[in-house]
């Protein structure tokens, strides 16, 4: 399996069809030639504390439409913790978080849901008593509308929407192709499928930003070039903005746009991966353990 | 082995959606359905006098398997624990009583289908706890529920028209000129109205649990947090939840006094009943429809079998007989918790998966 | 109801069946694919309208009369229509196979000077990108599957549904000239060109005219009565001869409909989904189908495990007696009903085979063990022997007269001769038209007369007048000693073992047979958990000294069978060893159609056959090896020798 | 409408003002049965703070330990005797537990444990009323030399009677109380206890297999409830009735939290008194009865605001 990116034609990147970008100020082209949209998402000196503890300090940066963005740092670095707050879980003690334009008030979690936030966990969290198949049709939940009624009788309308949105789940299905285990109980599957399944129950909310929390974690080599190929693959067909947490590098500096690096919290270096790979502090910091 | 899948392909996802996609099953249920209405009101049950067997096993089996479908709604698709059916059973009950002395001449199967509305409502009311506090905690909720609401039929004489003997007592009651309920009703007139709402309510079961709804239940019973981050609201899942299983264990409480035991007091609905459906779900399976049947009917007719084995055979005193039971029952509980957590019902998917790939071992 | 409509001429091309078939079955299922979940499926007229549309689209994008359009990729609807459609605009169609690397690729496109090239998804996309440097005549590709491909270059690359869009814009004129177009179609024109990995040297372009394909396609169905409501699946290469005339020659005659499997890993589900009435695989498809089912019953329950076995052996003695009408006493038929409703009829539901009517085998020589196992279940389970310079058919196995060990009776409209040299000869309406741009070629197969060399030896039984083939005539040789040796039907012989999965015997012109041979790591590896075996690797388990004796046993039984024919008692095995990795379609040791390139391996292993000969106890050996992703790489191994008692009779004791 | 707020609101104040003795009385009686709530609540919380059970059986428990002691007793043995007997079958029975249930268990979601003791609860019932009868038996108070009779006290010309048996109780629980604590503080056994109620792993360090801890627990369980099955027959009788009002300890635990065992007694306590006093003072304005629910519906009022009982640490949620 190789990386979709890899063998791209460079030279005549067209640029993203559908969702077209705002504010053309902050937009830029990466090197292989997605033009990325305005800022979606911006945090404004974040800090969180659990009792005593500091999790995360002072800490800036944004994510912008379209971009495929890492947040990385060793074990214990407040990469997950951020990802909560991104994700609205945890409300930080100090600082704003701007979605969308607009500054986001602390939010039960379904409400993130409305908002277009999906997630992936990392310890998987799937519904361990469904198939694949009903994992995934759990994604559509906001989008099913009709009423109590129509589902006792599951005819007409509500049947056609259940009709409706399996054909999506199964779309997402045949993208990340999982067909063969489509009616399989997602707990006798091996590991790396159901970090697959998770990531295909997230698509079905068809999220604005999607977050993923190590999803790479425990896989062999094979699996996280798939995996890799996945995430691009979902970035580019939908255009999905994509804030990652990994912390084996390779993967990241492969697939990241741009890179936050997080260390004890706090912020040590935010930008492409070639000028984070180069960043003094971070190679101490992080590098230095790696190798 | 007697499944024969080859060739039957879905051309569309409404025939994928099917609740029994295989066309074997779809054979079985017919069979099962025709022995239900063709045979046993006629016949009852192969050795067994007629009456005994409607009065004593079918009639009470179908209303139990309809509490248990209901109750299993709540902990199995749900996985909130309560202790409060029998309570909830008993507002129904009341409730259609108070219903059919409002209302004599109304239709008594519209009334009994009505009184399981007034359950949902107390039932969602003591639902509501349930959105801050989880598991053992619920079950206390649910206690004050059901001691609560035992109270009320005890002291609120409105409820049973301040009946002396602090019993409701069910009129007869005609439906299109048949007599359904109070004692010259025929028991298979009384079968075939339990059998209907049954099937009735079971294929409601089953469209709700395969839709939206039905899933909102397993993805707050599976992964609360997960379901919330996907945008489940857990006060809508939760509270309909426990308004539909209170529906069902409403209409069933009405059932069992309208068209089983003609007259009801407080210790029809008392906590030792709630204990009771609850084993029926677990020894049931945990989930599964099918299983609300198997473990209702098994947990009734146990005991009777036992006692009759044991006086025919051995001619060992019923009430001996009714102890052993009891054991009996606690050690397969146990037991079924500790091989298959999942009950009959997973036994008989595993059987069924055996015939499916039969002659293959897997 | 389609024989009423029927006229012969008018017929003279796919096009032509597909019109009339979507007047006159208007609404049958044409084409059902597994996607999204369940089978998409298309009527005729609809699947006429799509291919009406592309064929437009096709038009609009240039491909006219005279050019020849690739079609690569796994079996789908999408890409039989490419081809009708293509036919429709008067190019010809040239399916290659999706798992060629990337020179072969080279050489087929360019030697057909294929100006388009419709690709299944990204993977094909990219091999013909890769090599498009080296085709001067490659100028547009079309593209199915449009994921991964947005960032493409689209000046030469166009998305299936945007041709097919364009063509259902296009206007009147450009219809009529379609319409033309198709009527202009003769039995003459040129219906597809099939590449034939041939065992030996570059492939060759077989050119198939329309008579030779709907002619075949007519009197086959007719031999084997199939109507309009078969249903097969269609999961062999598309560029395998088999599939073209089942999918393209067949389905449109009749009017059958054309399943296609999701994907590689859903097969088996798929095939036992559609329960195909018309079922066509080669015997390894069968071989290893048997193997699973084996290793499956082996952690069968005691009393599941006899129960199968009594009813095994009862169907062994006479299922296939029963299945070909015989007289069978009223006692063994009961139980035997009993058996189909315990074991038979639920075995071929879970394999799927429940409802098939005809079942072929075809491309190699089947185990009798094999073969009578599928037939002993009531699987009608035929052999036919064909090529596809004839568009396949040249005998085939009548209901009621099925041999193991012979390929039937002549096709109908099929002559048969067999040359002194007891080569096989045929002559038919479905005889190729010509190797495309290789007169030489065309000249050393097919006579003036018509008369085309299968290059395979055979003769015609007596007894029951069905043709029996022994082996490809350029391979029966001689031994040292003047004795026959006929490499192929020991080999079969070899394979017909389910723990031998390939055989290679060298002799000719020596004193005594030498073999190579591969196991099944399927078998063998499931053999080896039983005796608790450890092994990490195929060389591992291959070299492990167990499955040496095993396979050792095997040999001699072999010898033993082979020493019964005096005519071939020569080719008893002296010497053998087990290879250390598996013969391979990519490393050229084998065809795309799993043949033996005996000549190519002889030469590849050649340190290995000296061994074999000069009596040395091992050997050391390095083999370049091509990885999936087409990486190379280099193993090393030091094979064993194990020597082999021939059996008496044998004419070169002497040897030892 | 007035009267109604009156009776609320004031009347069961001035009651309380005109009559001081009565209310002592209450209050007592209250305590008294406080006490023995308390009780059946500490054998669950030593349970569940041991092995994360919630051992419903531990009413039935209860029960079963009464009617062994009685029923023995009725067989002619003598009640030391009988007493020792009764000890073994808890301890055989706690033995049997672990071993037949908590065993193969092991690491399944509380809800499955929870049932599995409803089972058993089930198993118990059963076999009691099989092999005892399931009528009621009076507890064999004299010959356990507990005391009877009762103790009058005229504070201020009032009038508060003390019933001996009650004074027996809240010292025989107090003497349990301090025991079990002594027990938990001082010996390895029972530091280990501990030690398992944070970290399961924490016990081998100590030294004890976690099956010997469970069945340890479970046997003190037992010897709870066997104290509470003399002293609650003492005071009624015994009879299987009582398996349900031992449902109690449930509201008791919501209160005290499920792992502390001053927040047994407390909750204990507060039940107990809080419960008389509402039957007495405001029952007429319900009909009387209240007893009834009164303790789970102020357990669930209290739930509502803090979930996670009087001495419970906050639950906090994690992704």
């Amino acid at each position: 399996m190789r990386c979709a990116r890899s063998n791209r034609v460079n030279d005549h990147g067209s640029g993203i069809e559908g969702e077209q970008v705002n504010d053309t100020a902050t937009n830029y082209v990466t090197e292989d030639g997605r033009t990325i949209g305005g800022v979606i998402m911006e945090m404004k000196n974040i800090t969180l504390r659990f009792g005593g503890v500091v999790a995360i300090k002072d800490a800036s940066f944004d994510i912008h439409e379209g971009e495929i963005r890492a947040i990385i740092g060793p074990n214990g670095a407040g990469k997950s913790s951020m990802l909560n707050v991104i994700n609205g879980f945890y409300h930080p003690q100090e600082g704003e978080v701007w979605f969308r334009g607009e500054k986001r008030p602390s939010m039960k979690p379904y409400e993130i849901a409305e908002q277009g936030i999906a997630r992936t966990f990392q310890n998987i969290a799937l519904f361990h008593g469904m198939t694949t198949i009903e994992n995934v049709m759990t994604g559509r939940q906001l989008m099913m509308k009709k009423n109590f009624f129509w589902q006792m009788l599951r005819v007409g309308p509500a049947l056609d929407e259940e009709v409706e949105h399996r054909r999506k789940c199964e779309e997402i299905i045949d993208f990340l192709e999982i067909q063969a285990i489509r009616k399989t109980p997602v707990g006798s599957l091996p590991y790396g499928l159901q970090k697959r399944v998770e990531l295909a129950r997230a698509l079905a909310m068809e999220p604005k930003l999607l977050l993923l929390d190590e999803p790479m974690a425990g896989m062999n080599v094979e699996e996280k070039e798939d995996m890799s190929r996945f995430i691009l693959d979902v970035n580019e067909q939908y255009g999905t903005t994509i804030a990652l947490i990994e912390h084996d590098m390779s993967v990241v500096m492969d697939l990241a746009d741009r890179v936050v690096v997080l260390d004890y919290g706090k912020m040590l270096a935010d930008g492409t991966p070639d000028e984070v790979q180069k960043n003094q502090a971070v190679i101490d910091a992080y590098l230095g353990v790696e190798h | 082995m007697f499944y024969r899948e080859a060739g039957q392909f879905k051309a569309t996802y409404q025939e994928d959606l099917q609740a029994f996609p295989i066309r074997q099953d779809k054979i079985g249920i017919g069979i099962w359905l025709a022995i239900a209405y063709l045979y046993i009101p006629f016949f009852g049950i192969p050795g067994l006098e007629y009456g005994f067997a409607l009065n004593a096993i079918m009639i009470p089996v179908l209303i139990f398997t309809i509490t248990t479908l209901g109750l299993n709604i709540l902990v199995g698709f749900t996985g909130q624990i309560s202790l409060g059916t029998g309570a909830f059973m008993g507002v129904g009950a009341y409730s259609c009583y108070k219903l059919t002395s409002y209302f004599p001449d109304a239709n008594i199967i519209v009334l009994i289908l009505a009184s399981g509305f007034v359950a949902a409502a107390v039932g969602a009311l003591f639902g509501l706890p349930s959105l801050r506090i989880k598991g053992f905690y619920l079950v206390v909720a649910t206690l004050a529920a059901q001691f609560f609401l035992e109270w009320c039929f005890i002291r609120i004489g409105w409820l049973y028209n301040f009946n002396p003997s602090g019993a409701i007592e069910v009129p007869q009651r005609e439906v299109f000129g048949v007599i359904v309920t109070g004692a010259a009703a025929e028991p298979a007139t009384r079968y075939l109205v339990v059998l209907t709402i049954l099937v009735f309510l079971t294929v409601i079961a089953g469209n709700i649990v395969r839709g939206r709804i039905g899933r909102s239940w397993m993805m707050i019973r599976d992964m609360d947090i997960a379901a919330e981050l996907i945008g489940v609201r857990p006060l809508w899942a939760k509270l309909s939840a426990f308004a539909v299983s209170s529906y069902y264990c409403g209409v069933s409480g009405a059932l069992m006094v309208f068209l089983w035991l003609g007259a009801a007091e407080v210790e029809s609905f008392d906590v030792n009943h709630s204990f009771l459906y609850l084993f029926m779900v677990i020894l049931g399976g945990l989930g599964s429809i099918t299983g609300s049947y198997m473990g209702a009917a098994f947990i009734w007719t146990f005991p009777i079998i036992l006692k009759e084995v044991g006086k025919r055979l051995f001619d060992i005193d019923p009430i001996v007989m009714e102890n052993v039971s009891l054991v009996a029952i606690g050690v397969m509980i146990v037991f079924i918790l500790i091989k298959e957590p999942h009950g009959l019902a997973r036994l008989w998917q595993l059987i069924k998966q055996k015939l499916r790939i039969w002659p293959f071992p897997h | 109801m389609l024989e009423s409509s029927m006229g012969g001429d008018g017929l003279q091309s796919i096009p032509a069946l597909l019109r009339r078939n979507a007047k006159a079955i208007a609404n049958a299922p044409a084409y059902r694919e597994k996607e999204l979940g369940i089978w998409q499926s298309w009527t005729w007229s609809e699947a006429e309208k799509e291919i009406t549309d592309l064929a437009l689209g096709f038009a609009d994008l240039g491909v006219g009369p005279g050019d020849y359009m690739a079609i690569i990729g796994r079996n789908r609807p999408y890409l039989y229509w490419s081809m009708i459609a293509a036919q429709m605009v008067g190019a010809t169609p040239v399916p290659l196979y999706q798992d060629a690397v990337a020179e072969e690729m080279t050489y087929v496109l360019s030697h057909c000077g294929a100006r388009f090239v419709v690709a299944g998804d990204q993977e094909q996309v990219d091999k013909v990108l890769e090599i498009q440097s080296e085709l001067e005549s490659f100028e547009h590709m079309i593209y199915l599957d449009s994921r991964g491909m947005r960032k493409y270059d689209h000046t030469r690359l166009h998305a299936y549904a945007d041709v097919q869009a364009k063509g259902r814009a296009a206007s009147d004129q450009a219809k009529a000239k379609l319409d033309n177009g198709i009527s202009a179609l003769t039995y003459d024109t040129t219906c597809v060109m099939l590449y034939t990995s041939g065992t030996t040297g570059r492939p060759k372009g077989v050119v198939l005219s329309n008579r030779n394909i709907i002619e075949t396609a007519k009197s086959s169905s007719e031999f084997d009565k199939l109507g309009a409501n078969e249903e097969v699946l269609a999961y062999l290469p598309m560029a395998w001869v088999g599939d073209f005339i089942f999918s393209m020659g067949q389905a449109p005659w009749t009017g059958f409909c054309v399943n296609c499997p999701e994907s590689a890993q859903t097969m088996a589900t798929d095939l036992r989904e559609i329960g195909p009435s018309y079922y066509f695989a080669p015997p390894r498809v069968f071989e290893s189908q048997l193997t699973t089912v084996m290793i499956r019953m082996e952690d069968a329950g005691r009393f599941k495990k006899a129960l199968f076995d009594y009813f095994m052996a009862h169907a062994g003695k006479f299922g296939s007696a029963i299945l070909d009408g015989k007289q069978v006493g009223i006692w063994d038929r009961i139980k035997y009903s009993v058996g189909e409703m315990l074991i038979y009829g639920p075995l071929k539901n879970t394999l799927g085979f429940s409802n098939v009517r005809v079942g072929y085998t075809a491309g190699e020589a089947i185990g009798p063990e094999i073969f009578d196992f599928y037939r002993s279940l009531g699987i009608n389970l035929k052999q036919l022997y064909g090529q596809t310079e004839a568009s396949v058919f040249i005998t085939q196995q009548p209901d009621g007269e099925v041999q193991s060990d012979t390929v039937g009776v002549p096709s109908p409209s099929v002559e048969v001769k067999i040359g002194d040299n007891g080569e096989v000869y045929y002559r038919s309406p479905g005889t190729f038209v010509e190797y495309y741009k290789n007169p030489e070629s065309t000249a050393e197969t097919k006579d003036p007369e018509g008369w085309v060399a299968t290059g395979d030896a055979g003769f015609f039984e007596e007894s029951t007048g069905h043709l029996r083939i022994i082996d490809r005539a350029k391979d029966v040789g001689k031994l040292a000693d003047g004795s026959m040796f006929a490499p192929k039907y020991v080999e079969n012989k070899l394979k017909f073992y389910p723990r031998i999965l390939e055989a290679v015997l060298f002799g000719a012109g020596k004193d005594r047979c030498v073999a190579f041979i591969n196991i099944d790591l399927n078998a063998v590896g499931n053999w080896a958990e039983r005796n608790n075996i450890a092994y990490s690797s195929y060389q591992e388990l291959a070299s492990h000294p167990k499955v040496l004796t095993a396979i050792k046993t095997h040999v001699e039984e072999v010898n033993r069978s082979v020493a019964q024919d005096t005519m071939l008692s020569g080719c008893q095995i002296h010497r053998f060893l087990v290879l250390h990795k598996e013969l391979d379609a990519d490393d050229g040791e084998l065809t795309r159609t799993r043949k033996v390139r005996r000549k190519i391996i002889g030469e590849k292993f050649e340190d290995l056959v000296t061994a074999l000969y000069d009596g040395s106890k091992s050997v050391y050996t390095e083999t370049e090896v091509t990885y999936e992703d087409g990486g190379k790489g280099k193993i090393t191994a030091t094979l064993e020798i194990c020597d082999v008692p021939v059996a008496t009779g044998s004419t070169t004791m002497a040897a030892e | 409408m007035g009267d109604i707020i009156y009776g609320i609101f004031a009347d069961p104040f001035v009651q309380m003002w005109q009559m001081p003795d009565f209310l002592m009385q209450v209050l007592w009686e209250g305590f008294v049965s406080g006490i023995l709530y308390a009780l059946i609540a500490l054998g669950f919380v030593l349970i569940f703070k041991a092995s994360g059970i919630f051992n419903f059986a531990q009413g039935i428990m209860v029960v079963f330990s009464g009617l062994t002691l009685v029923g023995l007793h009725a067989l002619g043995v003598p009640a030391w005797l009988a007493l020792l007997l009764t000890l073994a079958t808890m301890y055989v029975l706690a033995y049997s537990i672990e071993r037949l249930i908590l065993r193969n268990l092991v690491n399944q979601p509380d809800i499955i444990l929870f049932m599995a003791t409803i089972g058993l609860t089930n198993i118990l019932i059963g076999m009691g009323q099989w092999i005892f009868g399931g009528e009621t038996k009076t507890m064999i108070t004299k010959e356990l030399f507990l005391p009877s009779g009762s103790s009058v006290w005229e504070p201020g010309g009032g009038l508060v009677i003390f019933q001996h048996i009650d004074i027996a109780a809240a010292v025989i629980a107090a003497a349990l109380i301090v025991g079990l604590a002594l027990f938990f503080s001082k010996t390895k056994v029972g530091r280990a206890l501990r030690a398992v109620a944070d970290d399961h792993q924490a016990s081998l360090s100590v030294g004890i297999s976690l099956n010997q801890i469970w069945v340890i627990t479970w046997f003190a369980a037992g010897i709870v409830a066997l104290v509470t099955g003399i002293m609650w027959g003492a005071r009624s009788d015994v009879s299987f009735s009582l398996q349900i009002i031992a449902l109690k300890a449930l509201p008791v635990l919501v209160l005290g939290g499920f792992t502390s065992v001053p927040g047994a007694i407390v909750g204990g306590l507060i039940i107990g008194i809080g419960e008389k006093v509402f039957e007495i003072y405001w029952g007429p304005l319900f009909g009387s009865g209240v007893e009834g629910w009164f303790a789970y519906v102020i357990a669930l009022v209290f739930l509502l605001y803090r979930p996670q009982g009087l001495f419970g640490e906050k639950i906090i949620e994690r992704v």
